[in-house]
């Protein structure tokens, strides 16, 4: 039972304790980092239990499902809080070398642990209502980080981020509506063996309709990922890598969940046009920006594709190779925005025109940018390669060649993207002179920690696709999910 | 053979370090790892030349069959023989060439990542691990072309090359991927034995299409080609390495690798030999007129690696002599003569042939070099380029399909790369002194040792042609043809027809050179078709898309809010709108009763939102949103709801209260905008589909829900009469711990919003 | 807005409604209440003095602050929530004294109280607090 | 009843997305405040509209009277209630706060794009 209760207990409690400790940097950072290491370890124990003995699930309130709410985890679920935890225990480590100022008057630890119990609820739920719940949690959390700097890009795009988030919000509220008045029931195992009887699927059709665009909103699909980009290169940088990372991460998590669980039925065409939209307007916007962050977002928005590529070839493989390339992505990506940082640091600022020649300041923070760089681009045998092979090859034996293609296209643009990057603010010389600024140890532990992860998903690619491919599986064929859930009467 | 790849990574990481510790010595002491491990596939070679092929394989990937796996055949021997050997001269060359570049720690480590990666290209016995080295060899070409990374010439060419070479590798990955499905294996050793099997696979024209496409560009083929010339901006001994004799034949080494699997069908045929063809006559008619010297060895390359492609498509077992023939001569004639022209620009200042001259005396160990590779390139007796030469065109006229005119294409290019041996080997020695060397010094030996080791190599190898094609060539030749090799490789076979075409194209090399400043004004325009070819056609391509892309980009995400309001919001009740099932929506629920008070709550509502929609200031709409709240919580009331009607109640006025505070503050506008016929047409959508669903929820109740539980146990087991109480405290308290958590952060936020206040009125009246 | 009908109405009102809304929160479990619609009652009460008397005059007549609400409300709730564990029980099972008129769920919906309470009193205070300076 | 509730709800929806796409900051948060009553509205009675039997349980019994309503989607209600509230009070203030920035009531300079 505890392995289920402590990553949700774990950020609460240290949210608590950063709200209550004195609002000095160093108190602040000791709460943080203390309180990540530990959802860490949970995370990891978590991880490991699940892989050896199964899904595990807990009634809370010790009411029988599905009336009470039930926590649960499978391998995927499982899978997501470890490596949601491990970017949160960088980001923490990270946050230490930010300006006081963000720290202490912004209170980014007691939001990002919320923010991390939002991340973590949502993905242990089994109860649909919950998980609105949890989503309102990261929701909230990820408004006021967005928006503590009190800058005026900060604050004018957060109007943008809020309304936009509210609208997915009320799509997800209706349809836990619809769902219940067909259904009559909010747990999550429970649902599906209700829609397994004759005729609920049907009825069930408009809520499925509302949680696709409840979830497609808050994913960063094509064409409603307007509020992506215009948001995420505004906050601090340890905001936006841990947005960068979660945030979209949990929606697509949301997305595997209910049309794996609840409607298993693929989509087909359509999904698959959406997802190859959503690879190839990212990739060709990120294209053309000039902004590092902004670059970086549009990437998310195309890596967003890959993944829903992988659930809309509804094949197993295709499934796991979503699982995976979400994996790697959230590592990937959330270290690019850290390192982000450095740049914007080690350069004077974030546009492409204005900086140069940081390759001078050392391999350090070059190969701390290539990694990742590298890795996004697809370059062999870092994760991201890994991650495209089997979509790739997923598509291809889904015969879904346009797709195929697509993912190959757009794998070469997102080369290009990297590789101006590096043209531009590490090769290109200086054009004025940089500040000569310090990058701060613990910002570049945390980045060296993410490329260390980076390099051990390729390295050792098997064991993360062991997982991904038995995460698929649990997804496939439900009746462990079922069973632990609902007991053995079910 | 398996340690050589992590090996010399580790060496290549090691590097700088090393570098800053040895200074001068650092390129000798760097260059005894690839000797070492040249000496290591010498030793192995006989043995390998007997049939042996020492093989090392361990699992990586077993999911997908990925293999750490090497093998050390024939053909992959003779590689690591180029790659490590001319790889050691490379480092010693270089660590004197660049020995006041800033960046020489850095270059070796870039240098001996591509080795190791092309060690491990060369001897991988797995398609995917071919491939993540075949991956590091791009990645470090551009490290390596843009080493004087503050050039943004060179940047280009680096950013250029790479996207060539990347496009076609991600090209070749869907290629592999299907060829693995179709083989059932991804081990090379096992593909390359069902050759027929896969040449009747009905994928087999995009497996051949893709992985053509990853080896043409790595092996600058036309149109592909012209990322090569351009990354002469490399420095030289990058250049000597990877871009003459060893990167750009990966592509050519990945063709004879897969002939056995690929090679022998119509389609394999014509593309190798239209491709080949087009690219050596292209590469040596462009030859003809460049003054640069090392762009007029970029361009014979193309031309050698076209003539490459096109033996390989011959298909023949002397094809297959030539192909190994010429791609040993022209390792080590063209990697002596870029280290020849890398000493003529150290020692005279210049690379442009138009102000060369008379170096002779001033730089005589160049000099030979330079001549004794230039002979090898021009086919001269008795080196090893002549023996390169005469097996070429004895497979040319032997084809089997259109020697009439391969043969002809092919000898009329030998006599350009002539002209181009000439001009590169003899005349910037000869003659009268050019402006440009007048205090010209030779180079040091460190920097003699490279070309006349290679330009010797050239030679002996011609000189000792037994035991050359006994252990170099018929291994390798073997591996291409998957069966045996032909022998009888001599310089003197008699007076045969070869010969006289031999001799003959060597004339006509010397004849043109005493033309020659007509030849290359005769040649002049094919350049200036060149700059509007494939390479402007390339380059173009990406500024349109890229423009075309920012555009669409702009025109999409294009900063207005209303606009991704209308999106978001159009899109999505769009898409459920299609969900609704319009044929069965029963208006008439299980609810029978009618309240009056229901239905006034209901209108209520309606007309309060009406009202809404028109209100122009605040005050009015406040009041009309409190009316709307007021009517819900009717409704609440009406429907058996009393805790929500309390609720509602106090959070209407709570609400109330919020928005007279807050929004008299916002700004309005000068005139309010009109209503946009979209929006309304969103809006008509959205009210509808929600109308609709609403009728949907409140239709159907197959199931029992699970309430029914709550109602039998809220008493006996929760020990609480208002069910919906014991519901948000015990039943399902976990979302009401969630929610107000949602509140405190709420609040917490709101508190820091308000603190950044004053600082900025502060600023504000400043 | 400080008219002496309002001010005299709100010095009654105050205490009424507080009451009233102890009242709500301690019948909610068998009749409609609850914490949720307590805590928002008591809050108006603050908002109805601060609207006769100054946001500064609804503060006073708390001894503690609004804004230790919040933490009280969240940590009553929380370790309502946790102390099942203490028996091995999964969270948020309800315990009760004998005779089940005490019990965790009760205690959980008094911090449910205490924070909202805290959070809409804050909330209104603060901003009625920036339109006065 | 049900067509009653079903044109509330289509008609309070309709009036938000209006007021959301006017273009205006304030007509925007006010359109959010609008908008929840519709969401909660269709959340209430898609569990069905009882008149007059409330889900409690009368003193001395077990189990609320048969047919009284569904209490399940009331409590979803009355929290979704109290998060709405939360959530626009945030709103507002942000509003309020951009507003101070951007000096404007043009939503289009609340879209995070620069310039």
């Amino acid at each position: 039972m505890s392995v289920l209760v402590a990553p949700l207990g774990i950020p609460l409690v240290t949210a608590l304790l950063a709200a209550a400790a004195p609002r000095r940097a160093g108190v602040q950072h000791a709460i943080g980092v203390t309180g990540a290491a530990l959802l860490f370890v949970a995370a990891v124990r978590l991880l490991l239990h699940v892989h050896g003995e199964g899904v595990v699930a807990v009634q809370m309130g010790d009411w029988p499902a599905p009336f009470g709410i039930t926590l649960v985890a499978d391998l995927l679920s499982a899978a997501m809080v470890a490596v949601s935890a491990a970017v949160g225990l960088a980001v923490a480590i990270y946050a230490c070398a930010e300006p006081r100022e963000t720290i202490e008057r912004g209170s980014f630890v007691c939001f990002s642990h919320i923010l991390m119990l939002g991340v973590c609820g949502a993905f242990l739920t089994g109860d649909l209502f919950n998980l609105y719940v949890w989503f309102e949690v990261m929701l909230l959390a990820s408004f006021v980080l967005l928006v503590a700097s009190g800058e005026r890009s900060a604050v004018t795009s957060g109007v943008a981020y809020v309304a936009l988030n509210l609208l997915a919000s009320a799509f997800f509220l209706v349809a836990v509506g619809l769902l219940y008045s067909q259904l009559g029931s909010l747990n999550l195992a429970d649902l599906r063996l209700r829609l397994d009887l004759p005729g609920a699927r049907e009825a069930a059709g408009p809520a499925a309709a509302f949680l696709l665009v409840a979830f497609g909103i808050k994913a960063g699909l094509f064409p409603v990922f307007f509020w992506l980009p215009a948001s995420y290169p505004t906050p601090a940088f340890a905001v936006s890598a841990l947005f960068a990372g979660l945030l979209t991460k949990v929606g697509v998590y949301a997305l595997l969940r209910m049309f794996t669980l609840l409607f298993p039925d693929p989509i087909g065409g359509p999904l698959v046009a959406v997802a190859v939209a959503t690879m190839a307007t990212g990739v060709l916007a990120a294209a053309s920006q000039s902004h590092v962050r902004r670059i970086l977002s549009f990437h998310i928005v195309s890596q967003i594709g890959y993944i829903v590529l992988g659930l809309a070839l509804a094949t197993s493989l295709g499934v796991a190779s979503a699982i995976f390339y979400t994996l790697h992505h959230i590592v990937t990506k959330t270290n690019l925005f850290l390192v982000g940082g450095l740049i914007a640091r080690a350069g004077g600022g974030e546009s492409l025109a204005r900086l140069g020649g940081i390759s001078a300041r050392g391999v350090g923070l070059s190969l701390l940018f290539a990694i990742p760089a590298l890795s996004l681009a697809g370059i062999p045998p870092l994760s991201g390669f890994f991650a495209k092979l089997f979509l790739i090859r997923a598509s291809l034996q889904a015969e879904a060649f346009v797709a195929a293609g697509a993912a190959v296209g757009v794998g070469l643009l997102t080369i290009f993207s990297m590789a101006k990057i590096w043209n531009e603010a590490f090769w290109k010389a200086a054009p004025e002179e940089a500040p000569d600024l310090r990058l701060g140890r613990a910002a570049v532990i945390a980045c060296a920690g993410l490329c260390v992860l980076t390099v051990g998903i390729g390295i050792g690619a098997e064991v993360v696709w062991e997982l991904a491919n038995d995460a698929a599986r649990q997804l496939d064929d439900p009746q462990e999910y079922l069973r632990a859930v609902l007991g053995d009467g079910s | 053979m398996e340690w050589m790849v992590p090996f010399v990574f580790g060496v290549g990481a090691l590097a700088p370090a090393l570098h800053t510790r040895l200074r001068v010595w650092s390129g000798p002491v760097l260059a005894l790892v690839p000797a070492g491990i040249a000496l290591y596939a010498a030793a192995r070679q006989p043995a390998i030349s007997d049939g042996a092929v020492p093989e090392f394989r361990a699992s990586w990937i077993p999911s997908l069959g990925i293999d750490w796996a090497f093998r050390q055949d024939g053909l992959s021997n003779l590689f690591v023989l180029l790659v490590a050997g001319i790889g050691a001269l490379i480092v010693v060359y270089a660590g004197a060439y660049l020995r006041e570049h800033p960046r020489l720690g850095r270059f070796y480590a870039f240098l001996f990542v591509f080795m190791g990666a092309m060690l491990g290209l060369v001897t991988a016995d797995d398609l995917f691990l071919l491939f993540v080295f075949w991956e590091l060899t791009t990645v470090s070409s551009f490290l390596l072309i843009a080493l004087d990374h503050e050039k943004e010439a060179a940047r280009k060419a680096a950013l250029q090359s790479l996207l060539v070479t990347a496009a076609g590798g991600l090209a070749m990955l869907a290629g592999f991927i299907l060829l693995v499905d179709a083989a059932g294996t991804s081990a090379i050793s096992q593909i390359v034995l069902q050759g027929e099997s896969l040449r009747a696979h009905a994928s087999y024209p995009w497996i051949l299409a893709l992985i053509l496409l990853g080896a043409f560009t790595k092996s600058a083929q036309v149109p592909f080609h012209f990322w090569l010339p351009a990354a002469m901006q490399a420095p030289t001994p990058a250049s000597a390495y990877l871009h003459s004799s060893t990167m750009v034949k990966a592509g050519v080494f990945l063709l004879a690798r897969l002939s056995p699997a690929l090679g022998g069908s119509d389609a394999w045929a014509a593309t190798l030999l239209v491709v080949g063809a087009a690219t050596t006559l292209l590469g040596g008619l462009l030859a003809l007129s460049q003054d640069d010297l090392k762009r007029l060895l970029a361009y014979s390359t193309v031309s050698v690696l076209g003539l490459l492609t096109l033996l390989l498509g011959l298909g023949t077992p002397i094809a297959a002599q030539a192909f190994v023939v010429t791609l040993l001569a022209h390792a080590f004639y063209k990697g002596a003569l870029f280290l020849v022209a890398g000493n003529v620009d150290h020692g005279a200042g210049s690379r442009l042939l138009s102000q060369l001259g008379g170096l002779r005396e001033a730089m005589p160990w160049t000099a030979a070099a330079a001549l004794l590779a230039g002979l090898s390139m021009a086919g001269g007796p008795p080196l090893f380029g002549f023996l390169a030469k005469e097996t070429a065109y004895e497979a040319v006229l032997e084809a089997p399909v259109g020697s009439w005119l391969l043969a002809p294409l092919v000898i009329g290019t030998a006599v350009t790369l002539v002209f181009a041996a000439i001009r590169v080997g003899l005349s910037p020695f000869k003659g009268e002194l050019g402006e440009a060397a007048r205090d010209a010094h030779d180079a040091g030996p460190a920097m003699r040792l490279g070309p006349l080791v290679l330009a010797t190599t050239g030679v002996l190898a011609g000189l000792l042609v037994g035991p050359a094609e006994r252990l170099l060539v018929a291994p390798a030749a073997s591996v291409v043809l998957q069966g045996e090799a032909p022998t009888g490789l001599a310089l003197w076979h008699g007076f045969t027809p070869i010969l006289a075409l031999s001799l003959l194209t060597l004339a006509a090399g010397a004849f043109l050179y005493r033309h020659r400043e007509r030849v290359v004004a005769a040649a002049a325009p094919g350049m200036a078709f060149e700059r509007r070819g494939p390479a402007w056609l390339w380059d173009r391509g990406w500024e349109l898309g890229l423009a075309a892309a920012a555009r669409g980009a702009h025109a999409f995400q294009n900063g207005s809010l209303r606009r991704y309001l209308v999106v978001t919001l159009g899109v999505g009740f769009a898409v459920v709108a299609l969900s609704l099932p319009l044929s069965d929506l029963r208006a008439a629920g299980p609810t029978a009763d009618t309240p009056i008070v229901g239905i006034a709550a209901s209108l209520l509502v309606v007309f309060a939102a009406a009202v809404m929609a028109r209100a122009r200031t605040p005050f009015l709409a406040v009041a009309a949103l409190g009316a709307v709240g007021f009517g819900v919580s009717l409704l609440f009331l009406m429907f058996s709801a009393p805790d929500l009607a309390l609720t509602q109640l106090v959070v209407e006025v709570l609400t109330v209260v919020l928005l007279a505070l807050v929004l008299p503050r916002l700004p309005r506008p000068a005139k309010p905008k009109p209503a946009r016929a979209v929006a309304i047409g969103v809006a008509v959508l959205g009210g509808a589909t929600m109308a609709g669903a609403s009728l949907v929820a409140m239709a159907g109740e197959p199931f029992e829900p699970i309430s029914r539980f709550f109602e039998e146990r809220s008493v006996i087991e929760a020990h609480g009469r208002n069910i919906v109480n014991v519901i948000l405290v015990d039943f399902r308290a976990l979302d009401t711990l969630g929610e107000i958590t949602v509140l405190a952060v709420t609040a917490l936020g709101i508190l820091t919003l308000l603190r950044r206040r004053r600082p900025s009125d502060a600023e504000v009246q400043a | 807005m400080s008219s002496v009908i309002l001010r005299t109405a709100a010095r009654y009102m105050m205490p009424l409604l507080l009451l009233f809304s102890v009242f709500l929160l301690w019948r909610g479990h068998h009749e409609p209440g609850g914490g949720f619609a307590g805590g928002l009652v008591a809050a108006t009460a603050f908002v109805l003095v601060a609207f006769s008397e100054g946001p500064a005059a609804a503060r006073r007549s708390l001894p503690i602050s609004t804004w230790t609400l919040i933490p009280i409300g969240l940590g009553l709730s929380s370790v309502s929530a946790l102390l099942p564990l203490l028996q091995g029980l999964p969270p948020l099972t309800g315990l009760w004294l004998p005779g089940d008129k005490l019990g965790t769920p009760l205690l959980f919906d008094a911090g449910v109280y205490a924070t909202v309470l805290g959070v809409v009193a804050s909330v209104l205070l603060a901003l009625m607090e920036e339109e006065t300076s | 009843m049900t067509l009653f509730v079903a044109l509330a709800i289509g008609v309070v929806y309709g009036v938000s997305i209006l007021l959301l796409l006017r273009g205006s900051l304030w007509q925007l948060l006010v359109g959010l405040g609008l908008l929840s009553h519709g969401a909660h509205l269709l959340l209430f009675a898609g569990g069905g509209l009882v008149a007059s039997a409330p889900p409690l349980v009368a003193e001395g019994a077990t189990q609320p009277a048969a047919g009284s309503a569904d209490p399940l989607p009331q409590a979803l209600v009355l929290t979704a209630i109290v998060i709405a509230f939360a959530v626009l009070a945030f709103a507002l203030v942000l509003g309020d706060r951009a507003a101070a920035k951007a000096r404007t009531d043009d939503l289009d300079a609340y879209s995070g794009e620069p310039g």
